[in-house]
Protein backbone atom coordinates (compact mmCIF):
# COMPACT_ATOMS: atom_id res chain seq x y z
CA UNK A 1 0.00 0.00 0.00
CA UNK A 2 1.51 3.31 -1.19
CA UNK A 3 1.68 5.60 1.71
CA UNK A 4 0.09 8.64 1.70
CA UNK A 5 0.92 12.17 0.26
CA UNK A 6 1.74 14.33 2.91
CA UNK A 7 -0.89 17.26 2.88
CA UNK A 8 0.23 21.45 3.07
CA UNK A 9 -1.75 23.95 3.59
CA UNK A 10 -2.75 27.19 1.73
CA UNK A 11 -5.09 30.04 2.52
CA UNK A 12 -7.81 30.45 -0.42
CA UNK A 13 -9.52 33.47 -1.26
CA UNK A 14 -12.60 34.19 -3.72
CA UNK A 15 -13.74 37.32 -4.92
CA UNK A 16 -16.60 38.94 -6.47
CA UNK A 17 -19.08 36.39 -8.24
CA UNK A 18 -17.74 33.35 -7.41
CA UNK A 19 -17.10 34.66 -3.47
CA UNK A 20 -21.24 34.65 -3.85
CA UNK A 21 -21.54 31.50 -5.31
CA UNK A 22 -19.63 29.60 -2.79
CA UNK A 23 -20.36 31.88 -0.41
CA UNK A 24 -16.44 31.95 1.40
CA UNK A 25 -14.36 35.09 0.97
CA UNK A 26 -11.03 33.21 2.67
CA UNK A 27 -10.65 29.79 4.31
CA UNK A 28 -7.63 27.72 4.64
CA UNK A 29 -7.13 24.16 2.99
CA UNK A 30 -5.08 21.18 2.83
CA UNK A 31 -4.07 19.27 -0.41
CA UNK A 32 -1.61 17.10 -1.36
CA UNK A 33 2.05 18.10 -1.06
CA UNK A 34 2.44 17.94 -5.14
CA UNK A 35 -0.84 19.48 -6.15
CA UNK A 36 -1.30 22.04 -8.85
CA UNK A 37 -3.89 25.17 -8.80
CA UNK A 38 -6.64 23.00 -10.90
CA UNK A 39 -5.79 20.35 -8.18
CA UNK A 40 -7.65 22.95 -5.54
CA UNK A 41 -10.17 24.20 -7.95
CA UNK A 42 -11.16 21.08 -9.17
CA UNK A 43 -11.64 20.11 -4.93
CA UNK A 44 -13.79 23.20 -4.77
CA UNK A 45 -15.46 21.88 -7.72
CA UNK A 46 -16.17 18.91 -5.58
CA UNK A 47 -17.72 21.11 -3.22
CA UNK A 48 -19.40 23.89 -4.99
CA UNK A 49 -20.52 21.88 -9.22
CA UNK A 50 -21.39 25.05 -10.43
CA UNK A 51 -18.04 26.30 -10.21
CA UNK A 52 -17.71 24.06 -12.92
CA UNK A 53 -19.67 26.86 -15.27
CA UNK A 54 -16.84 29.51 -14.36
CA UNK A 55 -13.07 27.50 -15.04
CA UNK A 56 -13.36 29.00 -18.88
CA UNK A 57 -14.16 32.44 -17.10
CA UNK A 58 -11.39 32.54 -14.08
CA UNK A 59 -7.92 33.18 -13.62
CA UNK A 60 -6.19 32.02 -10.51
CA UNK A 61 -3.43 33.82 -8.83
CA UNK A 62 -0.44 32.23 -6.43
CA UNK A 63 1.10 34.91 -3.73
CA UNK A 64 -0.89 37.73 -5.27
CA UNK A 65 0.80 37.22 -8.95
CA UNK A 66 -1.44 35.33 -12.06
CA UNK A 67 -0.13 31.45 -11.95
CA UNK A 68 -0.98 28.95 -14.96
CA UNK A 69 -3.28 25.94 -13.66
CA UNK A 70 -0.28 23.79 -13.58
CA UNK A 71 1.78 25.91 -11.03
CA UNK A 72 2.53 23.55 -7.92
CA UNK A 73 1.57 24.66 -4.82
CA UNK A 74 3.70 25.27 -1.70
CA UNK A 75 2.89 25.31 2.05
CA UNK A 76 1.70 28.61 3.26
CA UNK A 77 0.58 30.08 -0.35
CA UNK A 78 -1.82 32.39 -1.21
CA UNK A 79 -4.25 31.33 -3.75
CA UNK A 80 -7.27 33.44 -5.04
CA UNK A 81 -9.73 32.74 -7.57
CA UNK A 82 -10.70 35.66 -9.67
CA UNK A 83 -13.14 36.33 -12.13
CA UNK A 84 -12.88 38.79 -15.03
CA UNK A 85 -11.76 42.41 -13.55
CA UNK A 86 -14.25 45.21 -13.70
CA UNK A 87 -12.24 47.89 -12.11
CA UNK A 88 -11.88 51.57 -13.38
CA UNK B 1 16.88 67.00 -16.91
CA UNK B 2 15.74 67.08 -13.34
CA UNK B 3 13.43 63.56 -12.39
CA UNK B 4 14.98 60.05 -12.77
CA UNK B 5 13.34 57.05 -12.26
CA UNK B 6 14.41 55.79 -8.67
CA UNK B 7 13.00 59.43 -7.02
CA UNK B 8 9.65 58.92 -8.98
CA UNK B 9 8.82 55.89 -7.63
CA UNK B 10 9.66 56.70 -4.73
CA UNK B 11 7.12 59.23 -4.79
CA UNK B 12 4.51 57.82 -6.98
CA UNK B 13 0.98 57.46 -5.55
CA UNK B 14 -1.07 54.08 -5.67
CA UNK B 15 -3.81 53.55 -3.19
CA UNK B 16 -7.77 52.26 -2.83
CA UNK B 17 -9.55 54.51 -0.75
CA UNK B 18 -12.97 54.45 0.96
CA UNK B 19 -13.71 57.81 1.12
CA UNK B 20 -14.65 60.03 -1.69
CA UNK B 21 -11.40 60.93 -3.80
CA UNK B 22 -10.43 64.78 -3.51
CA UNK B 23 -8.84 65.27 -6.96
CA UNK B 24 -7.54 68.72 -6.30
CA UNK B 25 -5.51 66.80 -3.10
CA UNK B 26 -4.30 64.04 -6.42
CA UNK B 27 -3.41 66.89 -8.84
CA UNK B 28 -1.16 69.03 -6.35
CA UNK B 29 0.50 65.46 -5.66
CA UNK B 30 2.15 64.91 -9.20
CA UNK B 31 2.30 68.24 -9.90
CA UNK B 32 6.07 69.89 -9.82
CA UNK B 33 7.96 73.06 -11.19
CA UNK B 34 10.11 70.75 -13.54
CA UNK B 35 7.19 69.84 -15.23
CA UNK B 36 5.08 71.41 -17.70
CA UNK B 37 2.41 68.68 -18.54
CA UNK B 38 -0.16 66.86 -16.14
CA UNK B 39 -2.61 64.65 -17.75
CA UNK B 40 -5.38 63.26 -16.02
CA UNK B 41 -8.21 60.68 -16.25
CA UNK B 42 -11.40 60.83 -14.05
CA UNK B 43 -13.33 57.54 -14.39
CA UNK B 44 -16.46 58.19 -12.46
CA UNK B 45 -20.17 56.28 -12.11
CA UNK B 46 -22.60 56.72 -15.34
CA UNK B 47 -26.45 56.94 -14.46
CA UNK B 48 -27.01 53.95 -16.82
CA UNK B 49 -25.10 50.42 -18.21
CA UNK B 50 -26.05 48.64 -21.19
CA UNK B 51 -29.31 50.57 -21.75
CA UNK B 52 -30.44 50.21 -17.80
CA UNK B 53 -30.50 53.03 -15.41
CA UNK B 54 -27.91 52.05 -12.72
CA UNK B 55 -29.07 52.78 -9.40
CA UNK B 56 -25.39 52.98 -7.64
CA UNK B 57 -22.28 50.55 -7.76
CA UNK B 58 -20.21 48.77 -5.09
CA UNK B 59 -16.18 47.93 -5.84
CA UNK B 60 -14.36 45.15 -4.21
CA UNK B 61 -11.22 44.38 -4.60
CA UNK B 62 -8.40 41.60 -3.81
CA UNK B 63 -6.78 44.72 -1.94
CA UNK B 64 -3.03 43.83 -1.54
CA UNK B 65 -2.65 42.32 -4.97
CA UNK B 66 -4.39 45.07 -6.75
CA UNK B 67 -2.01 47.41 -5.00
CA UNK B 68 1.29 45.57 -6.23
CA UNK B 69 -0.68 45.47 -9.62
CA UNK B 70 -1.06 49.22 -9.68
CA UNK B 71 2.66 49.34 -8.35
CA UNK B 72 3.78 47.13 -11.49
CA UNK B 73 1.95 49.38 -13.84
CA UNK B 74 3.67 52.86 -12.61
CA UNK B 75 7.02 50.04 -13.24
CA UNK B 76 6.03 49.64 -16.75
CA UNK B 77 5.45 53.55 -17.03
CA UNK B 78 8.26 54.91 -15.47
CA UNK B 79 10.31 52.49 -18.22
CA UNK B 80 8.26 52.97 -21.52
CA UNK B 81 7.80 56.59 -20.72
CA UNK B 82 9.85 60.04 -19.57
CA UNK B 83 7.06 60.84 -16.86
CA UNK B 84 8.01 62.61 -13.57
CA UNK B 85 5.11 61.09 -11.19
CA UNK B 86 2.46 59.32 -11.22
CA UNK B 87 -1.04 58.54 -9.05
CA UNK B 88 -3.68 55.46 -9.42
CA UNK B 89 -6.51 56.28 -6.77
CA UNK B 90 -9.40 53.49 -6.76
CA UNK B 91 -12.03 53.85 -4.32
CA UNK B 92 -13.66 50.92 -3.05
CA UNK B 93 -17.51 49.95 -1.40
CA UNK B 94 -20.84 51.89 -2.70
CA UNK B 95 -20.72 55.04 -5.54
CA UNK B 96 -23.55 56.69 -6.11
CA UNK B 97 -23.42 58.28 -10.18
CA UNK B 98 -21.54 60.89 -10.61
CA UNK B 99 -19.24 59.85 -8.30
CA UNK B 100 -15.48 59.36 -9.01
CA UNK B 101 -14.08 55.94 -8.98
CA UNK B 102 -10.49 55.46 -10.17
CA UNK B 103 -8.57 58.57 -10.29
CA UNK B 104 -5.13 58.99 -12.22
CA UNK B 105 -2.67 61.72 -13.26
CA UNK B 106 0.36 61.80 -15.03
CA UNK B 107 3.26 64.18 -14.88
CA UNK B 108 5.76 64.93 -17.32
CA UNK B 109 8.16 67.86 -18.41
CA UNK B 110 6.23 67.12 -22.08
CA UNK B 111 2.35 66.73 -22.98
CA UNK B 112 3.10 63.15 -25.12
CA UNK B 113 4.51 61.08 -22.69
CA UNK B 114 1.58 62.30 -20.24
CA UNK B 115 -1.04 61.50 -22.54
CA UNK B 116 0.64 58.12 -23.72
CA UNK B 117 1.37 56.84 -19.61
CA UNK B 118 -2.04 58.39 -18.64
CA UNK B 119 -3.99 56.02 -20.97
CA UNK B 120 -1.79 53.34 -20.58
CA UNK B 121 -2.02 53.22 -16.84
CA UNK B 122 -6.05 53.25 -17.25
CA UNK B 123 -6.15 50.65 -20.01
CA UNK B 124 -3.72 47.81 -17.89
CA UNK B 125 -5.48 48.78 -14.85
CA UNK B 126 -8.96 47.51 -16.47
CA UNK B 127 -7.34 44.43 -17.79
CA UNK B 128 -4.73 43.45 -14.40
CA UNK B 129 -5.98 45.12 -11.22
CA UNK B 130 -8.28 42.52 -9.05
CA UNK B 131 -11.01 44.98 -8.56
CA UNK B 132 -14.77 44.24 -8.98
CA UNK B 133 -17.36 46.35 -9.64
CA UNK B 134 -21.32 44.90 -8.99
CA UNK B 135 -23.84 47.17 -10.52
CA UNK B 136 -27.30 47.80 -9.12
CA UNK B 137 -30.40 47.93 -11.08
CA UNK B 138 -34.40 49.30 -9.96
CA UNK B 139 -34.66 45.43 -10.28
CA UNK B 140 -31.43 43.94 -9.69
CA UNK B 141 -28.15 43.63 -9.70
CA UNK B 142 -25.15 42.20 -11.72
CA UNK B 143 -21.60 41.84 -11.37
CA UNK B 144 -19.80 43.78 -14.69
CA UNK B 145 -18.38 41.72 -17.28
CA UNK B 146 -14.77 42.54 -17.21
CA UNK B 147 -11.85 41.48 -18.56
CA UNK B 148 -10.09 38.16 -17.51
CA UNK B 149 -6.18 39.04 -17.20
CA UNK B 150 -3.78 37.51 -18.92
CA UNK B 151 -1.63 34.58 -17.43
CA UNK B 152 1.39 33.58 -17.83
CA UNK B 153 2.22 30.45 -20.34
CA UNK B 154 1.74 26.80 -18.53
CA UNK B 155 4.90 25.95 -16.94
CA UNK B 156 4.55 22.59 -18.10
CA UNK B 157 6.65 21.57 -21.11
CA UNK B 158 4.21 19.64 -23.46
CA UNK B 159 4.30 16.02 -22.57
CA UNK C 1 -27.56 57.96 -25.96
CA UNK C 2 -28.74 61.08 -24.40
CA UNK C 3 -25.44 63.44 -25.59
CA UNK C 4 -26.63 65.26 -29.04
CA UNK C 5 -23.58 68.00 -30.99
CA UNK C 6 -26.35 70.49 -31.12
CA UNK C 7 -26.76 70.54 -27.28
CA UNK C 8 -23.25 70.09 -26.45
CA UNK C 9 -22.00 72.56 -28.36
CA UNK C 10 -23.88 75.34 -26.79
CA UNK C 11 -22.35 74.13 -23.31
CA UNK C 12 -18.94 74.11 -24.28
CA UNK C 13 -16.56 76.25 -22.67
CA UNK C 14 -13.81 78.39 -24.33
CA UNK C 15 -12.20 81.22 -22.65
CA UNK C 16 -9.41 83.61 -21.70
CA UNK C 17 -8.44 84.38 -18.45
CA UNK C 18 -6.24 86.81 -16.37
CA UNK C 19 -6.95 85.04 -12.97
CA UNK C 20 -5.92 81.97 -11.65
CA UNK C 21 -7.49 78.85 -13.45
CA UNK C 22 -9.70 77.07 -10.99
CA UNK C 23 -9.34 73.49 -12.29
CA UNK C 24 -12.15 72.09 -9.99
CA UNK C 25 -14.54 74.51 -11.76
CA UNK C 26 -13.94 73.61 -15.32
CA UNK C 27 -13.72 69.66 -14.31
CA UNK C 28 -17.00 70.20 -12.44
CA UNK C 29 -18.57 71.83 -15.67
CA UNK C 30 -17.55 68.95 -17.94
CA UNK C 31 -18.91 66.61 -15.98
CA UNK C 32 -22.49 65.02 -15.91
CA UNK C 33 -24.05 61.72 -15.53
CA UNK C 34 -24.38 60.39 -18.52
CA UNK C 35 -20.49 60.34 -19.15
CA UNK C 36 -18.01 58.32 -17.61
CA UNK C 37 -14.98 59.55 -18.10
CA UNK C 38 -13.42 62.77 -17.92
CA UNK C 39 -9.48 63.31 -19.38
CA UNK C 40 -8.15 66.29 -18.65
CA UNK C 41 -4.33 68.18 -19.79
CA UNK C 42 -3.45 70.89 -17.43
CA UNK C 43 -0.15 72.59 -19.20
CA UNK C 44 1.26 75.05 -16.34
CA UNK C 45 5.00 76.65 -16.34
CA UNK C 46 8.00 75.18 -15.98
CA UNK C 47 10.77 76.30 -14.33
CA UNK C 48 13.68 75.60 -16.86
CA UNK C 49 13.17 76.75 -20.51
CA UNK C 50 15.89 75.19 -22.93
CA UNK C 51 18.34 75.23 -19.76
CA UNK C 52 17.50 78.21 -18.42
CA UNK C 53 16.03 78.92 -15.39
CA UNK C 54 12.85 80.61 -15.91
CA UNK C 55 11.57 83.31 -14.07
CA UNK C 56 8.31 83.89 -15.27
CA UNK C 57 6.23 84.31 -18.38
CA UNK C 58 3.96 86.72 -20.53
CA UNK C 59 1.21 85.41 -22.40
CA UNK C 60 -0.80 87.61 -24.87
CA UNK C 61 -3.04 87.17 -27.36
CA UNK C 62 -5.67 88.17 -30.25
CA UNK C 63 -7.93 87.63 -28.33
CA UNK C 64 -11.30 87.73 -30.38
CA UNK C 65 -9.55 85.19 -32.67
CA UNK C 66 -8.06 83.17 -30.03
CA UNK C 67 -11.75 82.43 -28.81
CA UNK C 68 -12.99 82.06 -32.27
CA UNK C 69 -10.52 79.59 -33.09
CA UNK C 70 -10.92 77.79 -30.15
CA UNK C 71 -14.64 77.22 -30.90
CA UNK C 72 -13.34 75.73 -34.00
CA UNK C 73 -11.30 73.49 -32.03
CA UNK C 74 -14.71 72.53 -30.42
CA UNK C 75 -16.35 71.79 -33.62
CA UNK C 76 -14.00 69.47 -35.17
CA UNK C 77 -13.39 67.52 -31.62
CA UNK C 78 -17.49 67.08 -31.93
CA UNK C 79 -17.07 66.25 -35.52
CA UNK C 80 -14.61 63.52 -35.17
CA UNK C 81 -15.37 61.84 -31.85
CA UNK C 82 -18.08 60.73 -29.64
CA UNK C 83 -17.57 63.44 -26.67
CA UNK C 84 -20.05 64.87 -24.45
CA UNK C 85 -18.94 68.31 -23.35
CA UNK C 86 -15.60 70.36 -24.04
CA UNK C 87 -13.85 73.19 -21.76
CA UNK C 88 -10.82 74.76 -22.66
CA UNK C 89 -9.19 77.67 -20.66
CA UNK C 90 -6.62 79.48 -21.44
CA UNK C 91 -4.72 81.99 -19.10
CA UNK C 92 -3.49 85.69 -20.03
CA UNK C 93 -0.70 88.03 -18.71
CA UNK C 94 1.55 87.28 -16.07
CA UNK C 95 2.25 83.62 -15.03
CA UNK C 96 4.57 82.43 -11.98
CA UNK C 97 6.18 78.98 -12.08
CA UNK C 98 4.04 76.11 -11.40
CA UNK C 99 0.90 78.50 -12.56
CA UNK C 100 -1.46 76.78 -15.13
CA UNK C 101 -1.68 78.60 -18.76
CA UNK C 102 -3.82 76.37 -20.30
CA UNK C 103 -6.49 73.93 -18.81
CA UNK C 104 -8.50 71.96 -21.18
CA UNK C 105 -11.18 69.34 -20.15
CA UNK C 106 -12.93 66.62 -22.34
CA UNK C 107 -15.72 64.51 -20.88
CA UNK C 108 -17.86 61.29 -22.72
CA UNK C 109 -19.33 58.04 -22.11
CA UNK C 110 -16.09 56.36 -22.99
CA UNK C 111 -12.76 56.66 -22.68
CA UNK C 112 -10.88 57.17 -25.63
CA UNK C 113 -12.87 59.57 -27.38
CA UNK C 114 -11.91 61.58 -24.26
CA UNK C 115 -7.98 60.78 -24.29
CA UNK C 116 -8.14 61.17 -28.47
CA UNK C 117 -10.27 64.39 -28.30
CA UNK C 118 -8.20 66.24 -25.68
CA UNK C 119 -5.04 65.36 -27.08
CA UNK C 120 -6.25 66.78 -30.67
CA UNK C 121 -7.30 69.85 -28.68
CA UNK C 122 -4.44 70.65 -27.31
CA UNK C 123 -2.07 69.50 -30.09
CA UNK C 124 -4.62 71.79 -32.33
CA UNK C 125 -4.23 74.49 -29.96
CA UNK C 126 -0.49 74.39 -29.94
CA UNK C 127 -0.57 75.15 -33.74
CA UNK C 128 -3.67 77.55 -34.51
CA UNK C 129 -4.69 79.79 -31.37
CA UNK C 130 -2.99 83.21 -31.64
CA UNK C 131 -1.28 82.93 -28.41
CA UNK C 132 1.93 84.22 -27.70
CA UNK C 133 4.60 83.13 -24.63
CA UNK C 134 7.60 85.79 -24.00
CA UNK C 135 9.79 83.63 -21.54
CA UNK C 136 11.80 85.88 -18.72
CA UNK C 137 15.15 84.61 -17.31
CA UNK C 138 17.62 86.52 -14.83
CA UNK C 139 19.39 87.99 -17.95
CA UNK C 140 17.18 88.57 -20.42
CA UNK C 141 13.46 87.77 -22.02
CA UNK C 142 12.69 85.89 -25.19
CA UNK C 143 9.37 85.11 -27.35
CA UNK C 144 9.07 81.33 -27.26
CA UNK C 145 9.60 79.77 -30.99
CA UNK C 146 6.39 78.84 -31.57
CA UNK C 147 4.78 77.03 -34.45
CA UNK C 148 3.24 78.82 -38.11
CA UNK C 149 0.09 78.31 -38.23
CA UNK C 150 -1.36 76.26 -41.66
CA UNK C 151 -2.77 79.20 -44.00
CA UNK C 152 -4.87 78.76 -46.80
CA UNK C 153 -3.74 77.65 -50.56
CA UNK C 154 -3.40 80.93 -52.24
CA UNK C 155 -6.13 82.08 -53.90
CA UNK C 156 -4.46 82.90 -57.14
CA UNK C 157 -4.49 80.59 -60.20
CA UNK C 158 -0.41 80.32 -61.50
CA UNK C 159 -0.17 83.05 -64.32
CA UNK D 1 -2.24 110.75 -67.02
CA UNK D 2 -4.57 107.81 -64.96
CA UNK D 3 -6.54 108.72 -62.23
CA UNK D 4 -5.62 107.58 -58.68
CA UNK D 5 -6.74 104.59 -57.09
CA UNK D 6 -9.41 105.16 -55.00
CA UNK D 7 -8.07 104.37 -51.26
CA UNK D 8 -9.39 101.89 -48.52
CA UNK D 9 -9.43 101.98 -44.98
CA UNK D 10 -8.08 98.76 -43.13
CA UNK D 11 -7.10 98.01 -39.16
CA UNK D 12 -3.88 96.60 -39.14
CA UNK D 13 -3.13 94.59 -35.75
CA UNK D 14 0.57 93.54 -34.50
CA UNK D 15 1.49 90.92 -31.97
CA UNK D 16 4.50 89.08 -30.42
CA UNK D 17 7.86 90.18 -31.50
CA UNK D 18 6.16 92.32 -34.16
CA UNK D 19 4.42 94.33 -32.01
CA UNK D 20 7.30 95.17 -29.72
CA UNK D 21 9.52 95.63 -33.12
CA UNK D 22 7.22 98.28 -34.68
CA UNK D 23 6.21 99.44 -31.67
CA UNK D 24 2.29 99.36 -32.77
CA UNK D 25 -0.68 97.42 -31.62
CA UNK D 26 -3.51 98.60 -33.54
CA UNK D 27 -4.37 101.29 -36.18
CA UNK D 28 -6.02 102.10 -39.46
CA UNK D 29 -3.86 101.95 -42.51
CA UNK D 30 -5.08 103.49 -45.92
CA UNK D 31 -4.02 101.36 -49.18
CA UNK D 32 -5.14 101.10 -52.96
CA UNK D 33 -8.38 99.95 -53.51
CA UNK D 34 -6.98 96.84 -54.81
CA UNK D 35 -4.01 96.02 -52.54
CA UNK D 36 -3.47 92.70 -51.28
CA UNK D 37 -2.32 91.35 -47.91
CA UNK D 38 1.10 91.42 -49.20
CA UNK D 39 1.08 94.80 -50.13
CA UNK D 40 -0.14 96.18 -46.70
CA UNK D 41 3.20 94.20 -45.40
CA UNK D 42 5.48 95.59 -47.83
CA UNK D 43 3.94 98.95 -47.02
CA UNK D 44 5.06 98.24 -43.60
CA UNK D 45 8.46 96.81 -44.02
CA UNK D 46 9.16 100.47 -45.69
CA UNK D 47 8.18 102.19 -42.73
CA UNK D 48 10.16 99.08 -40.42
CA UNK D 49 12.58 97.54 -42.46
CA UNK D 50 13.58 94.76 -39.99
CA UNK D 51 10.40 93.76 -40.64
CA UNK D 52 11.49 92.04 -44.15
CA UNK D 53 13.69 89.72 -41.86
CA UNK D 54 10.26 87.96 -40.42
CA UNK D 55 8.66 87.49 -43.70
CA UNK D 56 8.97 84.07 -43.67
CA UNK D 57 7.90 83.44 -40.34
CA UNK D 58 4.99 85.23 -40.27
CA UNK D 59 1.09 85.01 -41.11
CA UNK D 60 -1.58 87.11 -42.03
CA UNK D 61 -5.12 86.98 -40.73
CA UNK D 62 -8.31 88.80 -42.61
CA UNK D 63 -10.72 89.28 -40.62
CA UNK D 64 -9.88 86.53 -37.51
CA UNK D 65 -8.98 83.71 -40.31
CA UNK D 66 -5.64 82.82 -41.23
CA UNK D 67 -5.36 83.97 -44.65
CA UNK D 68 -3.18 83.44 -48.17
CA UNK D 69 -0.60 86.83 -48.93
CA UNK D 70 -2.81 87.56 -52.12
CA UNK D 71 -5.93 88.16 -50.27
CA UNK D 72 -7.21 91.30 -51.70
CA UNK D 73 -8.15 93.39 -48.68
CA UNK D 74 -11.68 95.13 -48.46
CA UNK D 75 -12.79 98.43 -46.66
CA UNK D 76 -13.23 97.77 -43.03
CA UNK D 77 -11.15 94.95 -42.71
CA UNK D 78 -9.31 93.77 -39.74
CA UNK D 79 -5.82 92.34 -40.39
CA UNK D 80 -3.35 91.32 -38.17
CA UNK D 81 0.14 89.87 -38.50
CA UNK D 82 0.74 87.03 -36.55
CA UNK D 83 4.33 85.81 -34.90
CA UNK D 84 4.65 81.54 -34.93
CA UNK D 85 1.96 80.78 -32.01
CA UNK D 86 3.11 79.72 -28.83
CA UNK D 87 0.18 79.19 -26.34
CA UNK D 88 -0.74 75.98 -24.31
Amino acid sequence: MPTALPMLSVKVLFFGRIRELTGVSEEMSEVPANAKLSDLFALYVGRYPKLAEFRSSLVASRNQEFASWDATLAPGDEIAFLPPVSGG
Amino acid sequence: MSWNMTENLASDKFTLVREPIVIEDVLRFVRADQDGAVVTFDGFVRNESHGRRTEYLDYEAYESMAIGKMHEIGEQLHQKYAIHRIAIVHRLGRLQIGETSVFIAVSAPHRAAAFDACRYAIDTLKRTVPIWKKEYFADGAVWADGELPPVPPSSKTAS
